[in-house]
C-alpha cells in the first residue's frame, strides 16, 4: 500500500503540473482527466468508495467534458487565448513558489505532530459497501440523508442558483445598453482623452 | 414748582428731537424744504421745555435738584432711567439752544441742497443722542448716547458721500471714537464688577468699593472722554471732521458733542477726588491738548481747521479745569465756549458761503465790508476765545487757570497762561487775514453768493449769529453775583470746597492774563494788520508759508504716529493672516491631510490593478501569513 | 407640536419637488406660508411643545424627544424667521429648488434645536449638512467648495456622534438636554473634546475655520444667509445646552484652551477682515470674529455672560442673515463682490443703502442696536467672571470691527458713483420686506433685550 | 491492514495535497488563460477534497465525506459559473486574456 501511494503521488503531482504547463487548454483537459483518475484511486484506498465514483462521474464525467465544449466552443474564434504582455509583477511567480515551499514545510509540519486517532462518532470498518462500514455507499447514504439533510438540501439550491446564473450570464438576451447620460459621459471621457492625446 | 423726582417735560425734551428725525428721515422726499420747519422745531420745542425746567429748577430750594425718571430694565441689572440735575441741565440748555440756533442758521446754509431733509434728520437725531447722553442716570445710557452721537457726528461729517475726503475723514472719526466707547465699556465693567451697579447714584456712593480699581476705572473713562472731546493723542480726527457742512462743525465739532469728555469727568467727579494720580493725568493731558491745539492753530490756513484745533484747544482747557478738580470752572468754559466758538464757526460759514465754499484764509481778506455781519458778530467771539475783560470767555477762562493753581498744579497755570497768549495770537491772525486788507480770492463780488437758484432770506442766517455774538459777550455774567438764578444752578451743580490760600491771587492772575493776552494781540497785528502787512498780504502770507517748520504743518506727527504704530501693522497683519498664514499654513495642515490620505490611497491603489491573477496572489498571501501565524503559534505552544 | 416644527418644513420641501421646475410663484407662496406658520406655531402654543417616544432602549435608552424652551425656543424663532426673510429673497434660476433646500433645511435644523436627546441631536446635525451642500453643489462656482464643506463638517458629525455613543453608553441616556444630568468620569474629557470638536468646525472656531469663507462666498446669499445666521449657532447651541450642563468639570478643565482659541479666533477674523476685498468673505471672517466672542462667553461660566451669549446669538443671527442677503442684492445688481470695484450706489439706491447701513451699524456694535447689547453683557460677564485680560483684548476686535464694517459699507454705498458699475434699480418691495423684519428685529433687541432673557431664565 | 489504520501516515497525505494545492495556485497565478486558471482551482478544491478524505479516513468520520461531496457539487457550479463568464468575455472582446480585462483597476 505504501508503494502504491508513493506511486499514486509522484502520479497526481506530475499530471497536476502537465495541468498547468500544457500549452493548450485541451491537453490540460487530458491532464486533469488522468488527475482525477489517480485520485479517485486514491480515493478508493482511503475507503471512499461512494465518493471515488461521484470523482469519476462528475469531474470526469461532467465537469471536464463542460471544459472541453467551452473549449471546442471558442477556439472556432480567430483571436488567440493570449495576448499582450504579461502585466503580472515579475516577483509574482517566485513568490508563489516560495509561499508554496514556505506552506509546504507548514503543513507537513503541521501534521506530523501527533494526531489521536479516534473512533468516537465514526463507524467500524468491515467490508466493501455494506451497511454500518465506514466509507461504504450505505454508510455515506444514511450520512447525507439523516443528518445531513439540510446542506444536502442546500446544495441543490446552490445547483438552481448556479444554473440560473449561467443561463442569464451566457444566455443569448438583448446586449446592456448604456443610457444617454452614460454615453454622454464615455463621449465627454473619449473627447477629453484625445484632446489629452494631442497635447502631448 | 420745583423739578425733584418725576417730571414729565423730560419726555418732551428727550424724544422730540427723535420724533423729528424720524420724521424728516421717513419723509424726507416728500418733504423737500419743509423738513426744516419741522427740523427747527423738533429742536425749539425742547429747548423751550428746557427752559422751563431750568425755571423749575431755579426755584426749588433744596440742596439737591434734580428729576429722575425710571425708564425700563434693560438687562437684568442694567436699569435705565433719566436723570435731570443741574450738571445735565446745563448740558440740555446748551444742546437745544445752541442747537435751535444752529438749525435755523442751517435752514438758510443748507438750503440749496437736495438732501436738506436728510441733514435735518440725522441733525434732530444728533440733538436726541446728545440729550441721550447727558440725560441718562447710568453708564450704560450714557455709552449708549455716546455711541449714537458718534454715529451722528460719523453721518454729518460724511454728509456729502460722495466727497472720498469726507467719507475718510468720518470713518477715521467713527474708529477713534470707538477706542473711546470700548475704553468706558471697560471702566463699567470695572465698576459693575466692584461695585454691581452702573446708575451713577450707585456708583459714586461706593466709590470706596473700587479701592485698587479706581485709577483704572478713571484711566479708561478717561480714554473715552479723550476720544470724544479731541484730546491728546486722539485728538486727529477733530480737524479733518471740518469736510462737514459748516452748521455741523458748529454743532457738534464745536458747541456741544466734544464736549462730551468733558461732561463725562464732570459727572464722574466722585471718582477724580478720590484718585489723585487720576486728577494729575486729566489735567496734564487737558493742559497739554490745550498747548498743542494752541501751536497748531498758528499753522493752519483753512478757517475751519484753524476753528477746530482752537476748539480742541479750548477743551483742553476745560478737561484741565475738570481734570484738577476745578469742575465748576470746566463747566463754565463749556458754557461760555458754546457761544462764541459756535459764533464763530457760523460766521465763518457765512463767509465761506460768500466765498462759494472757499475756506483758505490766503484767499480771502476784506471781508469786513462783504459779511458785516460775521465781521461783528466774529469780533465779539475772537475777543471772547482771547479771554478780553467782560467778554464771556474772560470769566471762565481765569476760572480754570486760577483753578489749576488753587489746586496745586503750578505747571499747568503756566501752561494755560501761555496758551492763552497763543490764543490770542492765532485767533487775531485769522481775524485780521480774513476780514481786513483787499480781498484775494476770485470770486465775483457782485455775482450772487453760492450756487443758489433760490435763497433763503439772508437774515435766516444773519441773525442766529447774531444772537449767538451778544451771547459771546454777555454769557460770562450768569456766573458772577451771589444769587441770581444762574449761580444758584452752578452752585448745586459740585460742592464747595475751602482751598487754602495760594501765593499768587486771583486779581494777579487776571492781570497776567490780561497781559499775555494783549501781547498776543499785539504780535497779530504787528504781523497782520499794520498798513505795510495789509499792503504786503500776499506776497508775506505766501512767504509765512513757505517758512512755518515742518513740524507744525505735520501737525506734531501724530498722525504719522497712529499710522505707523496701529494703522499699518494691523493691515499688515491682516495680508499677512489673510494671503498666507490662512490659505497656505492653516489650510495647508487641512489639505496636507487630504494629500496625506491621496498619496496613502495611491499605495494601495497600486494593488488594486485590476488583475485578476493579483489578487489571487494577494489572496494567497494572506492564507500565507494566516497558516505561518498559527502555525508559529502552534509550536510555541 | 415640536415634531410639527419638524416634519411640516421637511414635507412642504419634498412637496416642492412635484412642482414644475420653473415654478416661482407658488413655491414662494408655499415656503413663506410654512416658514411664518413654523415662526408662528412656538408662539401661539403655551406650553414648550414636548413630544417624545422612546426609541432606543439598548445599549443605552434614546427618545425621540423635542421641545422648545429658553434658548431653544429664541434659536426656532431665530430660524423660522431667517428661512422667512430668504425664501423671500430667493431670486435665482430655480427659485423652486432652492426653497424646497431651505425648507428642508429648516426642518432639519428644528430639529437640532429643538432636540432634547443627544442623539436625535447627533442625528439631525448631520441631516442638516446635506442641503447647503446640494445648493453649493447646484449654485456654486467651485465644486470643490461643496466638498470641502460637507468633509469637514461630517468629520465633526463623526466625533459628534462617537462622544453621543460613548456619553449613552457609560451614563445609561442621552435624553439629558434640559436635564439637570452632570456626567464626569474619566471619559469625560474625550467625550468632551469630541462634543467640542464638532461644535468647534461648526461655528467654527480658529483653526477649523477654513471651510467657511469660501462656503459663504460661494453659496446662493439666502442659504448663506440661513447658515451663517442659524447653522454656525448649532455649534453654540451645543456649548451651552450639551457640553456646559452635563460635562461642566471636562469643560471646566479645558476652559482656557477654550477661551485661548476663542481669542485668537476673534483677533484672527478681524485682522482678515479688515484687508479682505471679497464682500462676502470680509463678513464671513468678520462672522468668525463674532462667534469667538460668544465662545468666549460660555467658556467664562458666568450666568451673565451667559445671558449676553444668547443675546449676541440672536443679534449676529439677524444682522449676518441681513448683510448676506443684502450684498447678494448687491451681487445680484452690480455683478461684482470686489470692493475695489463696487462704489458709490448709495447715491441711486437709498433703501439699499440705508438697510446696509443699519445692518452694518448693527454688526460693529453700535449701541442701541442689538449687537451691542450682546458685546457689553458678555463682557460685562466675562470681566466679572475674573477674565481681566480676555475682557480687554476682546475689546480691540470691536474697534476693528468698526473699521472693516466701515470700510465695507463706505467702499460700496459712498464715495463718487463709479462710471463703469451699471447703477441699477433700488430695492423691490420683495427684496425690502426681506431685510426689513431682520433690521426691524435688531433695533427691537437693541431697545429691549430683557425680552429675550425673560424667556431664558424662566 | 486494519480497518482503523491509514495506508501511510497521515502526514503524507497532508503534504501531497498541499504539494497538488500549490500547484494549482501557482496555475492561477501564472498562466493567462481563463480555461485553465479554472483548471488549475479544479485542482485546488481536489487537494482540498484530498485532506477532506484522508482525516476523515483517520478519524473514522464520515462528515468529511459529507464535506468533500458539498465540495463536488459547488466546484461543478463553480466551474459551470466560471466558464459561462469565460464565454460572455470572449463574446464582448474577442479574446480571453484576463489581463484584459482589468475594470476593477482603482
Amino acid at each position: 500500500m505504501t508503494i502504491a501511494f508513493w506511486a499514486l503521488a509522484v502520479l497526481l503531482v506530475a499530471s497536476a503540473m502537465f495541468v498547468i504547463t500544457a500549452k493548450k487548454p485541451v491537453h490540460s483537459v487530458a491532464g486533469l482527466l488522468a488527475h482525477f483518475f489517480f485520485l479517485a484511486i486514491t480515493y478508493f484506498m482511503l475507503s471512499a468508495e461512494f465518493l471515488a465514483v461521484i470523482q469519476l462521474i462528475v469531474y470526469s464525467g461532467a465537469i471536464l467534458m463542460l471544459f472541453v465544449f467551452v473549449i471546442a466552443l471558442l477556439s472556432s474564434g480567430v483571436a488567440p487565448f493570449s495576448v499582450g504582455p504579461d502585466r503580472l509583477p515579475k516577483i509574482a511567480a517566485p513568490a508563489t513558489l516560495i509561499v508554496a515551499v514556505l506552506l509546504g514545510f507548514v503543513a507537513y509540519g503541521i501534521s506530523r505532530e501527533p494526531i489521536v486517532l479516534a473512533n468516537e462518532h465514526g463507524v467500524a470498518a468491515g467490508p466493501v459497501g455494506a451497511a454500518g462500514v465506514f466509507g461504504s455507499v450505505a454508510d455515506f447514504g444514511h450520512a447525507l440523508f439523516t443528518t445531513n439533510l439540510l446542506p444536502f438540501e442546500i446544495t441543490a439550491f446552490i445547483l438552481m442558483v448556479a444554473v440560473i446564473g449561467v443561463i442569464l450570464l451566457a444566455g443569448d438576451h438583448v446586449p446592456y445598453v448604456p443610457t444617454r447620460r452614460r454615453a454622454r459621459i464615455v463621449e465627454r471621457d473619449m473627447r477629453e482623452a484625445i484632446v489629452r492625446a494631442g497635447e502631448e | 414748582m420745583g423739578i425733584d423726582g418725576a417730571y414729565p417735560l423730560l419726555f418732551v425734551i428727550w424724544l422730540v428731537p427723535l420724533a423729528g428725525a424720524i420724521v424728516n428721515w421717513a419723509f424726507g422726499p416728500q418733504l423737500k424744504r419743509s423738513a426744516t420747519i419741522i427740523g427747527s422745531a423738533a429742536i425749539g420745542i425742547p429747548f423751550v421745555a428746557t427752559l422751563m425746567a431750568w425755571n423749575a429748577a431755579t426755584q426749588s430750594s433744596g440742596a439737591a435738584v434734580g428729576a429722575h425718571q425710571n425708564l425700563f430694565s434693560w438687562m437684568p441689572g442694567f436699569d435705565f432711567g433719566l436723570l435731570l440735575d443741574p450738571l445735565s441741565l446745563i448740558w440740555a440748555l446748551i444742546i437745544t439752544g445752541v442747537g435751535f440756533l444752529i438749525h435755523a442758521y442751517s435752514v438758510g446754509y443748507m438750503w440749496s441742497d437736495s438732501a436738506i431733509a436728510r441733514f435735518f434728520a440725522y441733525m434732530n437725531f444728533f440733538v436726541f443722542a446728545m440729550l441721550t447722553l447727558v440725560l441718562s442716570d447710568n453708564f450704560v445710557g450714557l455709552l449708549v448716547g455716546w455711541g449714537l452721537v458718534g454715529l451722528a457726528s460719523y453721518f454729518l461729517i460724511g454728509f456729502w458721500f460722495f466727497k472720498p475726503v469726507a467719507v475718510a475723514a468720518a470713518r477715521k472719526a467713527f474708529v477713534i471714537n470707538v477706542v473711546g466707547d470700548v475704553a468706558i465699556m471697560f471702566a463699567i465693567f470695572m465698576m459693575f464688577a466692584k461695585i454691581g451697579s452702573i446708575t451713577f447714584a450707585n456708583v459714586f456712593a461706593h466709590v470706596g468699593a473700587l479701592d485698587g480699581w479706581l485709577f483704572w476705572t478713571c484711566l479708561f473713562l478717561f480714554i473715552g472722554a479723550a476720544a470724544k472731546s479731541a484730546q491728546i493723542p486722539l485728538h486727529t480726527w477733530l480737524p479733518d471732521a471740518m469736510e462737514g457742512p459748516t452748521p455741523v462743525s458748529a454743532l457738534i465739532h464745536a458747541a456741544t458733542m466734544v464736549t462730551a469728555g468733558v461732561y463725562l469727568v464732570a459727572r464722574c467727579w466722585p471718582l477724580w477726588n478720590a484718585s489723585h494720580s487720576a486728577q494729575l493725568l486729566v489735567g496734564t493731558i487737558g493742559g497739554l491738548t490745550a498747548l498743542a491745539g494752541a501751536l497748531l492753530g498758528i499753522a493752519q490756513w483753512d478757517i475751519k481747521r484753524i476753528l477746530a484745533y482752537s476748539t480742541m484747544s479750548q477743551i483742553g482747557y476745560m478737561i484741565m479745569g475738570v481734570g484738577v478738580g476745578a469742575y465748576q470752572a470746566g463747566v463754565a468754559h463749556f458754557f461760555t465756549h458754546a457761544f462764541f466758538k459756535a459764533c464763530l464757526f457760523l460766521g465763518a460759514g457765512i463767509v465761506i458761503h460768500e466765498l462759494a465754499d472757499e475756506q483758505d484764509i490766503r484767499r480771502m481778506g476784506g471781508m469786513r465790508s462783504r459779511a458785516p455781519v460775521a465781521f461783528f458778530a466774529m469780533f465779539a467771539a475772537v475777543l471772547a476765545i482771547s479771554g478780553f475783560p467782560g467778554f464771556a470767555g474772560f470769566f471762565s477762562k481765569d476760572q480754570v487757570v486760577f483753578g489749576a493753581l488753587e489746586h496745586g498744579h503750578p505747571w499747568l497755570y503756566a501752561v494755560g497762561i501761555v496758551t492763552a497768549g497763543i490764543t490770542a495770537y492765532y485767533m487775531f491772525r485769522l481775524f485780521f487775514v480774513t476780514f481786513f486788507g483787499t480781498y484775494r480770492g476770485d470770486v465775483d463780488p457782485e455775482h450772487e453768493p453760492a450756487r443758489g437758484e433760490s435763497h433763503a432770506p439772508a437774515w435766516i442766517m444773519a441773525l442766529p449769529v447774531a444772537i449767538l455774538g451778544i451771547f459771546s459777550v454777555i454769557a460770562g455774567y450768569a456766573m458772577i453775583g451771589s444769587n441770581p438764578p444762574w449761580s444758584r444752578l452752578f452752585a448745586h451743580t459740585f460742592p464747595s470746597e475751602n482751598l487754602p490760600p495760594v501765593a499768587i491771587g486771583e486779581g494777579w492772575t487776571t492781570a497776567i492774563l490780561f497781559v499775555v493776552m494783549a501781547a498776543g494781540i499785539a504780535i497779530a497785528y504787528a504781523r497782520y494788520a499794520t498798513p505795510v502787512a495789509l499792503a504786503n498780504a500776499p506776497a508775506r502770507l505766501r512767504l509765512e508759508s513757505e517758512r512755518m517748520p515742518a513740524v507744525l504743518v505735520r501737525l506734531f506727527y501724530f498722525d504719522d504716529v497712529i499710522d505707523w504704530l496701529f494703522v499699518k501693522p494691523s493691515l499688515a497683519l491682516g495680508r499677512f493672516f489673510g494671503s498666507w498664514f490662512d490659505p497656505d499654513f492653516i489650510d495647508g495642515a487641512v489639505r496636507g491631510l487630504v494629500t496625506l490620505s491621496t498619496e496613502l490611497a495611491a499605495v494601495v491603489r497600486y494593488f488594486q490593478n485590476g488583475l485578476l491573477r493579483s489578487y489571487a496572489l494577494i489572496v494567497v498571501f494572506g492564507a500565507a501569513c494566516f497558516a505561518i501565524y498559527y502555525a508559529l503559534q502552534g509550536t510555541v505552544r | 407640536m415640536a415634531l410639527v416644527l419638524i416634519l411640516l418644513p421637511i414635507l412642504a420641501g419634498c412637496a416642492l419637488f412635484a412642482l414644475p421646475r420653473g415654478d416661482r410663484l407658488w413655491s414662494r407662496v408655499i415656503g413663506c406660508a410654512v416658514a411664518a406658520l413654523t415662526f408662528e406655531l412656538p408662539l401661539l402654543v403655551g406650553n414648550d411643545g414636548a413630544f417624545a417616544v422612546r426609541w432606543l432602549s439598548r445599549p443605552f435608552t434614546a427618545s425621540l424627544h423635542f421641545a422648545w424652551s429658553g434658548v431653544s425656543l429664541w434659536l426656532v424663532l431665530l430660524l423660522a424667521l431667517c428661512t422667512f426673510c430668504a425664501i423671500v429673497a430667493t431670486n435665482v434660476a430655480q427659485t423652486r429648488t432652492l426653497i424646497a433646500l431651505l425648507l428642508l433645511l429648516e426642518g432639519t435644523m428644528m430639529g437640532v434645536f429643538t432636540a432634547r436627546d443627544i442623539l436625535a441631536f447627533a442625528l439631525f446635525w448631520d441631516l442638516m449638512l446635506i442641503p447647503p451642500f446640494f445648493a453649493l453643489v447646484e449654485w456654486g462656482t467651485h465644486r470643490e467648495t461643496a466638498w470641502r464643506f460637507l468633509i469637514y463638517n461630517f468629520s465633526g458629525g463623526l466625533t459628534l456622534l462617537l462622544a453621543t455613543a460613548a456619553f449613552g453608553i457609560l451614563s445609561g441616556s442621552t435624553d439629558v438636554i434640559g436635564s439637570t444630568h452632570q456626567f464626569a468620569g474619566s471619559w469625560a474629557p474625550w467625550i468632551f473634546a469630541g462634543f467640542a470638536f464638532a461644535f468647534a468646525v461648526k461655528t467654527p472656531l480658529w483653526p477649523l475655520h477654513t471651510w467657511m469663507p469660501a462656503t459663504y462666498a460661494d453659496s446662493p446669499p439666502p442659504m448663506v444667509a440661513v447658515i451663517s445666521a442659524v447653522q454656525s449657532k448649532a455649534g453654540l447651541y451645543g456649548f451651552i445646552v450639551i457640553a456646559l450642563p452635563c460635562l461642566r468639570t471636562a469643560m471646566a478643565d479645558w476652559r482656557w484652551l477654550i477661551i485661548a482659541l476663542a481669542l485668537v479666533s476673534l483677533l484672527y477674523g478681524a485682522f482678515i477682515a479688515l484687508t479682505q476685498t471679497d464682500t462676502k468673505r470680509i463678513v464671513a471672517y468678520s462672522s468668525l470674529s463674532h462667534l469667538g466672542l460668544i465662545v468666549l462667553a460660555i467658556a467664562s461660566f458666568n450666568p451673565v455672560a451667559l445671558q449676553g451669549a444668547v443675546v449676541y446669538i440672536v443679534a449676529h443671527g439677524l444682522f449676518s442673515a441681513a448683510l448676506f442677503l443684502i450684498l447678494g442684492y448687491m451681487e445680484e445688481r452690480e455683478e461684482t463682490r470686489s470692493i475695489s470695484k463696487l462704489g458709490g450706489i448709495g447715491a441711486n439706491n437709498p433703501k439699499l443703502a440705508g438697510a446696509f447701513t443699519i445692518a452694518a451699524l448693527a454688526a460693529l456694535g453700535l449701541p442701541g442696536l442689538a449687537g451691542f447689547a450682546g458685546e457689553i453683557v458678555i463682557l460685562t460677564g466675562v470681566f466679572k467672571a475674573g477674565y481681566l485680560w480676555p475682557a480687554l483684548i476682546a475689546l480691540v476686535p470691536i474697534v476693528i470691527a468698526s473699521a472693516y464694517m466701515l470700510r465695507l459699507l463706505q467702499d460700496a454705498i459712498n464715495g463718487p458713483v463709479i462710471a463703469t458699475l451699471p447703477q441699477r434699480r433700488d430695492l423691490t418691495f420683495a427684496e425690502a420686506l426681506a431685510v426689513a423684519p431682520l433690521l426691524a428685529a435688531l433695533l427691537f433687541i437693541g431697545i429691549y433685550p430683557h425680552a429675550i432673557l425673560t424667556a431664558v431664565l424662566r | 491492514m486494519r480497518p482503523d489504520l491509514l495506508p501511510v501516515a497521515l502526514a503524507n497525505y497532508v503534504g501531497l495535497a498541499s504539494v497538488i494545492f500549490f500547484i494549482g495556485v501557482a496555475g492561477v497565478v501564472v498562466r493567462r488563460n481563463p480555461l485553465i486558471m479554472l483548471m488549475s482551482i479544479e485542482l485546488m478544491w481536489n487537494a482540498a477534497n484530498l485532506l477532506f478524505l484522508a482525516f476523515a479516513r483517520a478519524w473514522l468520520n464520515n462528515a468529511g465525506h459529507i464535506f468533500a461531496f458539498l465540495v463536488i457539487t459547488v466546484a461543478a457550479a463553480e466551474a459551470a459559473i466560471g466558464l459561462a463568464i469565460v464565454v460572455v468575455v470572449f463574446r464582448s472582446r474577442a479574446n480571453v486574456d484576463v489581463d484584459e480585462v482589468a475594470l476593477m483597476k482603482g
